[in-house]
């Protein structure tokens, strides 16, 4: 096992085997297996004289042939099966042995290509180098590319846009102007004086929705004189305070001409 | 010797020689004299000429060179310049697309529609000339337009955009979503009081 | 494009290109599919074949090599020692026609049908580029697929494996020489252990 035995005539235990089998003229499917394993041992030994540890392989096939003999001298015959026959203890091996002559076989047909083939003669490839230096770049470019990521995109887009189309319509049910409005009311209860700004009405400065209930809600709410706001400068921050009506019950008129009036309150103001 | 063996081994011979053949050198291989050998290298010169093979045989002083026809210089070029292949990222293709289906549209329309930055995208594609500036938006600020380009069409193999294969819900997927575009900023709301106090 | 330009140039391109040319990337030199390149490459072959000209065209695979005609060998040889790539061993052509004939194979079908351990060789095989990894088996650990390269079909002489004749055929053409082989002395093996003297 430590060496590794390269055999100079013999590539592996099957080539020794098919060796002696052929120079004895023996017929591989009829082997006279006492004969061949007294030659392949005695073989075996003339390499183990030259103190060499021999390929593990050897040794194996070697054990093989001993238990064929061995099971060579056994009746032939099985009471309990059928026909009475037994498996011949040779068969697997023959087997093997000519599954490996075919390839020896072929390996020799290889050889005699390749000696044709060692009379034809290549050149090496031209110096190229002065093409190497400028790759041409182009854009790999595929229809079925262009579909497929535009496909994969519409597919996450679809997806994200369904989420949030459930989230806010979740949240615009829950939040109602009349719910703003009592929210905007609550934020005065403790303190009637107090002044807050527009923020303070939004809970959310990043949902425009909210912040557009609160606006409205607002300006209803000073519509009703719930609330008093003042802006100084346009754009600048609003203030918010509690009006005369801030504690009356909520509610919500549907008329039409309820902008134009508010809007008209707020410009008086 | 036939004169035939001696021709094709003069052949053979160069091809493996590389550099230019002395009329000599061959000649000796076969006992001939090199006024023999020039004359079988002459015949054989002649016949890739007649042929207007693109193997050729050039003489170099009393030497004879195997190379190839000059008229081919294009094609070994093309042969032997190597080409690098670059892919669209899936990024570039997205947006692309999105140009392709929606043009002539702004990069802020892009952006909304895809919730990211478009602009190294967009600069990646004009540089490639998938698409160009097509004018201005007449919205605030006045926008640059975008479009794709005949090299887009080529490069996709569409003859006109109408080729564009029809995807299925594209409308709907690249409709601009107002809501995401507009930014919403707390601080810019008004209400219009013209007067000081809100008394 | 005209015929007879591009088989001047497939001729200048094989030339310049020293290696097996695939069809293919001739081909697209013009624009041209696989299979037009093809129909090119025969009709060269043929030409030179037809010519008996002292270079050949081979067909590796589906590329085409320009080389030349096995006739000339000799006169090469007389012209200059060109290098030669080494034999292979009795136990590498041993490994490498069950490779050819079985695979996709791994190492241990291979050991299983010589009888002995085919590391090594398969390692030299593999190193001069005969044969290559093709994937991995189902079976238990996935052991590594070994078959052979364009480089075998190129050295061996076949243009596809295809050409490998069937192994029953062969072995019924060989069994004449078997009588030579059985001259062997017994006495006369040798065995050789690397880094020491076994005799």
């Amino acid at each position: 096992m430590g060496y590794k035995v390269k055999l100079n005539i013999f590539e592996g235990p099957f080539d020794l085997l098919v060796y002696l089998i052929e120079s004895a003229r023996m017929d591989i499917y009829d082997i006279k297996v006492s004969e061949i394993t007294a030659q392949y041992l005695e073989y075996v030994e003339e390499i183990k004289k030259t103190d060499v540890a021999l390929s593990s392989e050897f040794m194996v096939l070697a054990a093989t042939l001993i238990d064929i003999k061995s099971r060579m001298l056994l009746p032939r015959t099985e009471p309990g099966s059928e026909d009475g026959a037994m498996e011949d203890p040779r068969t697997q091996l023959v087997e093997k042995l000519l599954e490996y002559k075919r390839f020896k076989n072929a390996a020799a047909f290889l050889e005699e290509g390749e000696t044709r083939s060692r009379r034809i003669f290549e050149k090496p490839r031209e110096d190229i180098s002065q093409f190497s230096q400028e790759p041409d770049e182009y854009l790999v470019l595929s229809l079925g590319k262009f579909v497929e990521a535009f496909d994969e995109f519409l597919t996450k887009k679809r997806k994200i846009d369904e989420v949030r189309r459930n989230y806010e319509r979740v949240r615009r049910q829950r939040e109602s102007a009349e719910e703003k409005m009592g929210q905007i009311t609550g934020i005065f209860a403790d303190d009637k004086n107090k002044v807050i700004s527009f923020e303070d009405t939004v809970k959310d400065p990043g949902d425009l929705y909210d912040v557009a209930l609160s606006f409205a809600s607002m300006l209803e709410m000073i519509k009703q004189q719930r609330l008093i706001a003042s802006q100084k400068k346009n754009f600048g921050p609003i203030d918010i305070r509690a009006g005369q009506n801030i504690d009356r019950e909520i509610t919500i008129e549907e008329n039409g001409g309820s902008d134009g009036q508010s809007e008209a309150k707020i410009k008086d103001m | 010797m036939e004169n035939k063996t001696i021709k094709s081994a003069f052949e053979s011979m160069m091809f493996i020689w590389g550099e230019p053949l002395a009329a000599k050198t061959a000649g000796e291989v076969f006992n001939i004299s090199e006024k023999e050998a020039v004359t079988v290298f002459e015949e054989l010169r002649r016949e890739y000429e007649d042929r207007e093979s693109g193997i050729r045989i050039r003489k170099v002083d009393k030497s004879y060179h195997i190379v190839t026809a000059e008229e081919n210089a294009e094609y070994i070029e093309r042969l032997c310049t190597p080409v690098k292949k670059r892919k669209l990222s899936q990024a570039a293709l997205e947006v692309l697309a999105i140009v392709a289906y929606r043009q002539p549209i702004t990069k802020g329309e892009i952006d909304a529609i895809r919730g990211i930055k478009c602009d190294r995208v967009m600069e990646g594609l004009a540089n490639k000339g998938l698409v160009e500036e097509k004018g201005r938006s007449a919205g605030i600020g006045r926008p640059i337009l975008y479009g794709t380009t005949d090299v887009f069409l080529k490069n996709f193999g569409f003859e006109t955009l109408k080729d564009l294969p029809e995807i299925e819900d594209i409308e709907r997927a690249i409709e601009v979503d107002e809501e995401a575009m507009s930014e919403v900023d707390i601080n810019q709301m008004s209400i219009e009081v013209p007067g000081e106090t809100g008394q």
